[in-house]
């Protein structure tokens, strides 16, 4: 063993206890949770972790109530979290699109099981893709990332605090059975080697007008936590830059413009993601979350036979990365997009292509890990190879 | 404690809605609605200054103003 | 070692703490000699009562695909874990069960190696509960995919004071069993 | 500081209607604090959705005013993050009761710090006159146009069952016992419950035929006696007004910061 | 008035109320809800009259358990129905999916408002477009309709029933706040004016083995009620034909290319639509709901100055009728699409035809109907005219 | 019927631990049902998601196994719009009385007849040993691992308090007594709550330090005594055992059945 | 009446029961005269405590849009409510008010008629609540858009018997008190 | 309620997961658990046909066959 790979603070964790100790690098102050396979880890690790800091862990009475909480606690100038699957997840649609509308910073983890409904708890999918992107009533624009990995799941889940923090917004993780439960190596960064975004407080004064739903200049909007000088309004209904509810057209308008532009524009700083061989690749690959191990499996696989194909491995799955994606996809002859669903970001990435005729589905819906001979298969079958 | 002696009734006008309430429940029938649905002090002689109708009032209109102190006696209950 | 990648799974029941020999085997293998590994098992009502999984991979490499088809290296603890799993056994590969727990039945294309480790856990150590650890020591001695010492660090790492000793016994217990078949040089 | 200087008078007159009793809650909540003389930078409010929930903006504290039946559980992210706010949270008898009946045994069982108020008014006024949990049999209601069969909950019994050690009850009658018993709550350290009787003549009075809100007030005088009086002996259908449970036991933030020293010894 | 007229019956109703006749005309057995704005006079209709015909009416502590006692009550063989809002809606999303998993024959409404949280409670939107398809966890498929006046409104409703019936799912209609409160004409239809679907009910006899979720050759699935002979599983865990939980791939896979399937084989039979002008339109509006009354308006109003122009209306909105919408945009320049959000139909109408660079948006998103004077603003930018 | 006539059997052998006493449960309640002689097709089983929840698949009744904590609200809809049918709702107590304490107070309020039974090993078995509401202070769990600082309600008192009209309470070592209450709870008409104290040794068991199964069911038999009993004054710390309300009181199906008839007199 | 589409909008306070005029309205309209009405009001905690609002159009052709930007005919019968719809009125329309509750101060581009009905009718029939019918029928002294039989017959089907004399008197002395500026032809 | 003789303990050796509640609870010491783990009558002339043992297997694994009719007593309680 190298001298490097000594001083490292190696680890050998669940998916999921990279997430944790990722938050808690990202300085998680408050967690709350209803346990749901396979997310759990995530909970139990903090119920240990977190009281040991000094820092707030609470099971709630349900996943509604656990989004409420986390909410509750943001707004007191606390960066928190909760996490959850599918069914969890459509619990918390309706408290998602309140930390929507109030603009208020929260990270939630869906860590992907099969369904719809009760499904099959303990297995692998992606079919909450575009829940995460279209959950909520009521229009709106997510962030959502996602990981393939135990470095990445660490990574994103520390940006995932940044973004959220950033634009005031909640934040998915959107990762898979497999990346949660699967153990493998973690290298911790050191403090500092990832940076942190802090929350941005009003250097508004005491008895000056403050203005929590005004953007600056820069788009951002510094808080005020509950319980320092400032006393302001926070609600779900359509509101003024006071936070007091309206429904004036104008300002309904105004309202629904920023917190839809704020995720758009910011799409461009937000489009985390990882090229494999792209340079010369005729058929591209574009994956995301365990789904894309497999497809750089057989991309690696492939090149080492000559073949022309990378992989376009997406981390930020929404807002869509279209700019990007169509960049990287100009000279494709084939884009498959590699998931485990009946075709959801396939759809956003036809959106986005040039040629929406050249994008292919490669999928796997048995809950089990498609694998890089099921993608090498669907390939040859477009390729019109057989099977 | 100890009751005070009437300055006035302040009565806002604007966020008074007229629902009768003061009226109906001063002890002392010292409040009327006017011909615009409003509160008005019309036998402000009458008033014990109990503040019931400043304190029961659902539209925070009424302010009982006194001065000096009188003897009290729980509004009610 | 000759091949690069390890594919090695652990089955048996939910109790005899076969995760557990699992993960200190990825944690030798990561944190202690600089490999790569990923470790995975069965979860809920199937993990309940029935048989259960628990798989390891151990490489020089990357390893993207985290999931085993085909074991290199198939230990099997109970019976109904034997029958269930039993066909995870690659051709050719190294098929390790305890004489207590199973009787084979079925021809297997594998090297199969009957261990009568349980027994010898209950007479040596007394305590039932390290019989994965002693397990662990067979599987290195029969084929060392780590190194011992990594293992006891981990073992270290993981078990308070107070347990270690009889971990640390029946890893050696095991590993001299299973050192009786190293020769076999797989 | 005065009673006025809780309140943002830029938004009065408020929306509630004409004589409901929601105002009065109101009128009772700030003399509360005015008179326990709380800083209004330690003051929270939290709210769901309903013409109570619409409290929140009237109140010159932190206010949130969130999703239906959801303010307790908010409260307690809130609570539990920052444990020196007194964070008031009032709901409807639909908000807290029907929808966000479980949020209330939660809170309640929990023994958080926290002042829950259930403003009562037997009806969900915002959507228009629904019967809520809290009607009660034989009440006519938009969506009881027969007379309502469902039972209505004891809000007291079940505040008391779930856990909470401090339940009390009054009307918008009786408005010196109002601000008391909401003083008492606000000082309980635990999870406090004071359920007030409050009238919404628009719905539940107008449905019923009981006249306007002076009215409904006088039935909420005659038909409520305070605790342990006689006349609920003679009479049961008479309801108590008072303090029904003022009991100390551990509260939750306090224990969890004793969960904190001993995790943090080891 | 004519003889013709008065011999029908007509009334002045609200949108909701159109609805909920429409659903007693369909035979509705059994409503469950919870009260919310715009959709409460739904309920209260139903209050009134359900128990005078001898039917049920139950008003549940949330919207959650309204969707799951609905659910309960299709098992014992009884048309079911609730009705809600985005925030409503939002709560009712894990139990919406239990019911496309265990096929559950079930009608949703959800008459929106603005969005997202709680909004604008009494104001217009169509913002829960791509919610009703994507609100619940996991991959599925869902059936969506939609109408724009009080006659359709009837006429979805009694559709809705029928492909609930019919394909054992559940169906969602899709009104909006502007249908739901306004009071125009409804002509009852007469009984039997439109076709009922009853629930097919299992002709296998006491004691011969019953596979609730074996489909029939025509795709179908027979039902058996509860506390008739036949005892069956229902689960929201993938099934086998037995109703009784699986984790098998095979299963797993069949069971979801099923539900998949079943909906969109019946796309075509599914597709209600309305044409206006299409035949030779250079620009075709595509709408649905109240904006497309709006843009029917301004293509009257254009069609009279001879301009050709043209408003496909579409009431079934998922499955997306993808081939309607190619056919009938074949030949256009422009084809705009009304809708007071963001955006969300826009992008499968993208996806559905030849030329997507030739799809706009034409939209209106602060909570109030959008007129033929907007939509006509909109349109002279599109061709380069200003505004 | 026999026994065994009521259950499926080619699930057998169940997917419950050895030892796990929701087997126990399954036994008693199948003998309750075989004793009052229930025909098969008059009988559902409701439930939600958890180990407990997986009873469902295991009686030949109609059977409906829902998601977590909605049980009684599929129930309801169930019995509204069947009243005949007998349906049995067994639950976990994370399943009952956390995610689905709204819809237990509820249905207890309307006095709908149902059978609720509340299978409470204090802990969430199916996800892996998390603490629940009736874990109890200072028990051990997964996400609780310094000691639990939840409350646990009781479940008997908040069944009460919410209107339950039948309200009992046994263990999976009192197993004649278990079919006893059971039979009981369906012949009650209105809505019945019979606790059940079970053990999962897999979790609760082995993080508290219990023992396995034989040793936690000797828990049972020495913490608990007859509802009445004199020990319990002396050891208050003791768990009563028994019926603690029985009442009549109108039934809400049968509420509804008159509300039908006044709705079409006119 | 000439043209094809006629927009009335009735705005006053919530207890006045202006909705209930505009729906009986709207009901003479489509059930009794074979026209096309759209009947549309406010909402929720717009409607609570201040000013409502009440849209009736009333047309011989399909009605698309249902909302009225500009109204024909404008009834305020409150302060607030012209105070807060003043501005609705087409210029040139017809403006309606009531002298118990609006006091006139702007200068409208509009024929104003101010009635003193509300007046009227606490002492003829003594009961104010039927007050929207007396403004029902005098709106259509003044304009007649529907027959008085069509609203009679409404009227009928809406009130039980015990209610209807009081109701079919209220909308006699309307229609007496607006025929008087019928003349004025619209 | 009246006690049966023993015919045989029937045990579904297939549904047994040996978790020893019979054979730690039967009032007589009737059972033991095997080498594979699984309940056996190991004494059963012992038994006095209470039932306790099938009333509480939690696998539904024991059926105490019975002929005839002797004195019962409660099981326990
Ligand atoms: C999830 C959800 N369901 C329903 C509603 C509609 N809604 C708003 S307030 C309310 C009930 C109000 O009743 P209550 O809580 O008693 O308050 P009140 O208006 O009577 O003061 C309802 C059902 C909503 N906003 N959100
Ligand atoms: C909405 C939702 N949240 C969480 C879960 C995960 N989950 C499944 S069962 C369960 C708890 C089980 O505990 P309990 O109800 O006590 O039953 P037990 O397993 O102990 O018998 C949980 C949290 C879920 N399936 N759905
Ligand atoms: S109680 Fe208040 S609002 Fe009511 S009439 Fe009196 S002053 Fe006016
Ligand atoms: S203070 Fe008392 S006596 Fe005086 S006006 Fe008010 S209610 Fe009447
Ligand atoms: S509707 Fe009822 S509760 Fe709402 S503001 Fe009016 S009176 Fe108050
Ligand atoms: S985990 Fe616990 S509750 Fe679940 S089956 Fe095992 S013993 Fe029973
Ligand atoms: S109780 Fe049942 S499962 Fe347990 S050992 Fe005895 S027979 Fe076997
Ligand atoms: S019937 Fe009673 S005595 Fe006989 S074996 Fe069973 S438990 Fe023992
Ligand atoms: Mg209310
Ligand atoms: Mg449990």
């Amino acid at each position: 063993m190298s001298e490097q790979v000594r001083e490292q603070d190696i680890r050998f964790v669940q998916g999921n206890e990279a997430c944790a100790l990722a938050a808690m690098y990202a300085g998680l102050d408050f967690y709350a949770g209803y346990p749901i396979t396979p997310s759990t880890e995530i909970a139990e690790i903090l119920a240990e972790r977190l009281p040991a800091m000094g820092k707030k862990f609470i099971q709630m009475e349900d996943e509604i109530a656990s989004m409420c909480a986390i909410i509750g606690a943001s707004l007191t100038g606390h960066k928190v979290m909760t996490a959850t699957s599918g069914p969890g997840f459509s619990l918390m649609q309706e408290a998602l699109g309140y930390a929507i509308m109030a603009e208020i910073p929260c990270v939630i983890v869906n860590v992907q099981r099969g369904g719809p409904s009760t499904g099959n708890p303990t297995h692998v999918s992606q079919g909450d893709v575009n829940q995460a992107r279209w959950g909520t009533h009521g229009d709106h624009a997510i962030v959502a990332l996602s990981a393939s990995n135990h470095q990445d799941v660490f990574r994103m889940t520390v940006e995932a605090f940044n973004i959220a923090e950033t634009y005031r917004t909640p934040v998915i993780l959107l990762f898979d059975e497999v990346v949660g439960h699967l153990r493998e190596k973690l290298v911790m960064p050191k403090p500092g080697e990832i940076p942190l975004v802090e929350r941005l407080h009003t250097s508004v004064r005491e008895g000056v007008n403050y203005h929590p739903y005004l953007p600056r200049e820069d788009g951002r909007l510094p808080m005020s936590d509950f319980g320092d000088v400032h006393r302001y309004n926070v609600t779900g209904l359509f509101h003024d830059m006071w936070g007091f509810p309206t429904d004036k057209p104008e300002l309904v308008e105004e309202l629904m413009r920023h917190l839809i532009r704020k995720i758009d524009y910011a799409a461009v700083s937000l489009t985390y993601h990882k090229a494999f061989y792209l340079d010369d690749a005729r058929t591209i690959l574009i994956s995301y979350g365990s789904s894309a191990r497999s497809a750089l499996a057989l991309v690696e696989r492939m090149r080492q036979r000559g073949q022309r194909i990378g992989l376009l491995e997406l981390q930020t799955i929404w807002p869509f990365p279209n700019q990007l994606v169509r960049q990287y996809t100009e000279h494709a002859e084939v884009i498959g997009v590699v998931e485990m669903n009946m075709g959801q970001l396939v759809q956003a990435v036809r959106l986005a292509v040039k040629k929406p005729q050249r994008v292919y589905l490669i999928n796997r819906i048995d809950n089990r890990l498609i694998t890089d001979k099921d993608i090498r298969q669907t390939l040859r079958a477009i390729q019109g190879k057989g099977v | 404690m100890t009751k005070k002696k009437l300055k006035q009734h302040v009565i806002n006008r604007n966020w008074c809605k007229g629902c009768g309430i003061c009226v109906s429940l001063c002890p002392k029938k010292v409040l009327e609605l006017d011909e615009f649905d409003k509160a008005v002090a019309a036998h402000p002689e009458r008033c014990i200054t109990c503040k019931l109708c400043e304190k029961i009032c659902p539209d925070l209109a009424i302010t009982v103003e006194t001065e000096g102190a009188i003897e009290e006696a729980p509004a009610h209950e | 070692m000759e091949n690069s990648t390890h594919q090695i799974v652990f089955t048996g029941s939910g109790g005899q703490g076969l995760i557990t020999a699992a993960i200190i085997l990825g944690e030798a293998a990561v944190i202690h000699e600089g490999l790569e590994a990923v470790q995975s098992q069965s979860y809920g009502a199937a993990a309940r009562g029935g048989a259960t999984r628990a798989d390891v991979i151990i490489s020089t490499e990357k390893i993207n695909i985290p999931k085993i088809n085909q074991a290199g290296v198939l230990l099997c603890l109970t019976q109904e874990a034997y029958t269930r799993f039993g066909m995870l056994i690659r051709p050719g590969g190294l098929f390790i069960t305890d004489t207590r727990f199973v009787k084979a039945v079925q021809k297997l294309d594998a090297i199969h190696i009957e261990l009568d480790l349980y027994n010898k856990v209950v007479e040596e150590i007394g305590k039932p509960v390290v019989f994965n650890i002693a397990i662990l020591g067979a599987l290195l001695g029969i084929y060392p995919v780590v190194k011992k010492d990594s293992v006891v660090k981990a073992l270290e790492h993981r078990f308070p004071p107070a347990l270690r000793a009889d971990n640390l016994k029946a890893l050696e217990l095991g590993l001299t069993t299973g050192n009786l078949y190293h020769s076999w040089r797989f | 500081m005065s009673v006025h200087d809780y309140i943002r008078e830029r938004f009065f007159p408020h929306m509630w209607c004409a004589g409901c009793g929601h105002g009065t809650v109101l009128n009772g909540l700030i003399r509360a604090v005015a008179e326990l003389g709380i800083r209004k930078r330690n003051l929270v409010m939290v709210t769901g959705i309903g013409c109570s929930a619409r409290i929140s903006g009237y109140v010159d504290f932190h206010s949130l005013h969130t999703i239906h039946g959801r303010a307790l559980a908010f409260a307690t992210g809130v609570k539990l993050s920052k444990p020196e706010l007194h964070v008031i949270v009032p709901m409807g008898d639909g908000d807290g009761l029907s929808i966000g009946g479980n949020h209330f045994i939660h809170a309640a069982r929990r023994n958080i710090n926290l002042t829950a108020l259930i403003m009562n008014n037997r009806t969900y006024g915002m959507t228009g006159g629904q019967f809520s949990p809290m009607s009660g049999l034989g009440i006519k209601a938009s969506t009881a146009p027969y007379e309502n069969i469902d039972n209505s909950f004891d809000c007291v019994e079940l505040a008391k069952a779930a856990g909470a050690t401090f339940v009390a009850r009054t009307t918008t009658f009786h408005v010196n016992q109002l601000s008391e018993l909401i003083k008492a709550a606000i000082q309980h350290k635990g999870f406090a419950v004071v359920e007030i009787f409050t009238q919404c003549p628009t719905y539940f009075g107008r449905k019923n035929r009981l006249g306007g809100a002076p009215e409904m007030l006088k039935i909420f005088k005659e038909r409520t006696v305070p605790v342990g009086s006689t006349k609920k002996a003679e009479d049961p259908s008479l309801i108590e007004r008072g303090i029904f449970v003022e009991i100390e036991r551990p509260e939750y933030c306090d224990t969890y910061q004793k969960l904190i020293e001993r995790a943090q010894e080891g």
